[in-house]
């Protein structure tokens, strides 16, 4: 029995994630979105999900599809305006108290999540250190600066956008795809890719970007 | 008096960067100071989203919607550029790999004190991304914002009135009216728009001046504003 | 009563690898298993100097000093195979992503705790490597080790006499003599050589052992030890 | 003036470092050592230097001439045992008490000097809690688990075994060879790459395996 991680869709592929879910979901600037897995996930209208995705409203995610349904009970994000003056559905559901936010200066967000998936429980940087963001966090003085103590980050699923991934589920990444994807990769229980090609034969080694090991299923999307 | 407009002080900006540095620029008004270098300078540009060595943008036959700045726009990857993924560009900045951070601001203050992240809009979403990082490990950290709000009121204070992005961190100050080194004692200005007096300049500041002895005229060639 | 030599310990470890699992193997003894993965399942090797996906030896005239394994072997990498950076291979191994290692040592207590890096040799120097790494974070430590010393003191004991590896960690133990798992209840005999009476296996081992109701016969197909 | 961060020797790329410098080395089971330069900085004969290099004793690392010309005063590593009976070079000099020793968990090791380069001044880790090598450690509970906190590493310099970089001093790896590099690159304030290729042309984007922004020389060797 061959190692073979690619599944026929992407509604297989999120089948089983459950009621209260914690989910990761890559993508940056517009690039590296999981998109269709966001939109099979939503129409399995499972709620109470915490969302870990770096922006809450960036127009080029389908993350707001999860919130519009209803389906999100908290986000973990470095960024959560809508663009405008309008308020995007996070804001409004915000603003009513329907949902939870925790904010993170986005390196810290990168590295809790990287601690999470390096069995790293908790690390100092000197991010939010002083400033609101940092209010409540224990602090503490290394060489004469200071630092605040961030605790890993971990998730039930992960959804990941990559370019080509094998069968054993290696992937490759195409520019700025990559961005928070193998972090997250390798932070949740299950990871999830989509791609624009799942091949059988195995990328080459010094092509492959994030080791399949780290990525339970593949679909192509 | 002249002030500079908003491509003019990225010009000025620009001028100041070094053969070889490794630079981050802000998103809005800061990202366009990479039109600026010098002639025969190389600069790497850093954005955030982990592209390291960003190009100018894509022309729209070249955009590749995989190939974007940390503020989306479609670029291109300078020679001798990459990409990494961003725990390692966060890594990077973090570990004070960068030389120059510029970033816009609401307020800074005469202790370095950078506010640029929250300006208590009622009701929209916090929006922090990689502020605070590159606040608080850059080595130097440049901002270029307007000297005023619209309504004149200063935005060089003797304290921030708006949450921190990070304490102590400013090292330069380039506004439409002066560019000013932050030091230890506070606001050095260098350079001032012509036909400004420093009494002027200093009404229109919320702490003390001091003026370097050399201190210069702040001067840009003709460029037209941007959208 | 026949004991396994090593290569069939090697063996019978093998056995137990499942199809997809994720394995380190220690060097010395634990990296010959790779050559018993059972007839189509596939397992990924991990060597902790960042080679995921390792393959069996480079024959002579393939030889690649730079495609080496943690323990300096020249090697060759499996189909899906790749190579990634230290930091990263340990990331993976600290952060739980190894299904099982399989570690020799000195000694392992009925409390799972470890002994195998430090054999108190005089003058010599410390030598830990990643065997604390893989004892603390992998999901399974399986250890392979002749059941007794050289002069027959037991290596299964109720507490472990050498400075420990790490505290309450592995899971099963494949000796010449039998398998045993370890649980919360110390150790449960689930193979024992065909000719060894349980009464003899017990007064070679330094805590009570459990029999499984299902307890079988360790045998093994004949292989020859190896150098 | 381009970049350009070639230079014409191994003896000139070590040529400023002085006295008493903590130099990281790569190299692991025998791939990646940063040869050259160690035998370049032995011929300089600066003393008093730390190194940090996983292994004090491997056969296949010229990190001992360093350690028998005398120059050594401490070391920092995962492995410090020669092979066979007989005392290496390094265990003489530990066992006469002439030389300080570090020794750390291979993987406290990585990811010390990752934090090293990435502004984590201290992390916890579960390796080496509840063994000698964990004694005097501040140790502290996370969901229910032990860990111990570990301090970074930084360098003055790393010397780092690369296959082919260009002018802009972008790295290339061949197979195992990456192993320490990486990391070492980020963490020094110098770091000086030896590489079988050193090239004008950049290497693409794609196929660049450590960004060049963290590393300040190159030699062919």
């Amino acid at each position: 029995m061959a190692i073979d991680k690619r599944v026929g869709s992407a509604a297989e592929a999120v089948a089983d994630i459950g009621e209260g879910a914690v989910v990761m979901i890559s993508g940056f600037g517009g690039a590296g979105f999981a998109n269709s897995l966001v939109l099979a996930l939503r129409d399995r209208k499972v709620g109470g999900l915490t969302l870990v995705v770096n922006s809450a409203t960036h127009p080029l995610s389908q993350t707001h599809t999860l919130i519009e349904a209803g389906l999100v009970r908290k986000v973990i994000c470095s960024a959560a305006r809508g663009r405008g003056a309008d308020l995007s559905p996070f804001e409004l559901l915000y603003k009513a108290g329907k949902i939870e936010l925790t904010v993170l200066p986005q390196g810290t967000f990168a590295d809790s999540i990287r601690a999470g998936g390096a069995g790293i429980p908790a690390y100092y940087t000197p991010a939010a250190y002083g400033t609101g963001l940092g209010e409540g966090k224990e602090t503490r003085r290394f060489n004469g600066r200071d630092y605040v103590l961030e605790e890993a980050i971990t998730a039930d699923v992960a959804f990941v956008r990559g370019d080509i991934a094998d069968r054993f589920g290696n992937l490759t990444f195409r520019h700025a795809q990559k961005n928070f994807g193998p972090a997250m990769a390798t932070a949740a229980k299950l990871t999830i890719a989509e791609v624009r090609v799942a091949q059988s034969e195995p990328i080459a080694p010094d092509r492959i970007e994030l080791p399949g090991v780290f990525v339970n299923r593949v679909v192509t999307a | 008096m002249t002030p500079l407009n908003r491509q003019q002080i990225a010009w000025r900006v620009g001028q100041d960067f070094e053969n070889g540095m490794l630079v981050n620029l802000g998103l809005g008004m800061p990202v366009n100071c990479s039109d600026y270098i010098r002639e025969g300078r190389e600069v790497v540009i850093q954005s955030e989203n982990g592209v390291i060595g960003a190009g100018p943008l894509a022309s729209p036959n070249a955009a590749d919607s995989d190939l974007v700045d940390a503020g989306s726009r479609k670029i291109t990857i300078a020679p001798g550029g990459t990409v990494i993924d961003s725990a390692w560009s966060f890594a990077m900045i973090r570990g004070g790999h960068i030389d120059v951070t510029v970033l816009g601001a609401f307020e800074v203050a005469a202790n370095g004190d950078l506010a640029n992240w929250d300006n208590r809009i009622p009701d929209k979403g916090p929006l922090v991304g990689g502020a605070m990082d590159l606040a608080a490990a850059a080595k130097e950290v440049w901002v270029m914002m307007d000297h005023t709000t619209r309504k004149g009121a200063p935005r060089l204070l003797g304290a921030c009135t708006l949450p921190l992005t990070a304490p102590s961190c400013v090292t330069r100050i380039y506004t439409d009216l002066a560019v000013i080194w932050r030091d230890a004692e506070g606001f050095l200005v260098k350079e001032i728009v012509a036909g400004l007096s420093r009494e002027d300049l200093q009404s229109r500041t919320g702490a003390p001046l001091r003026f370097a002895p050399d201190c210069g005229v702040l001067a840009a060639p003709d460029i037209a504003e941007k959208d």
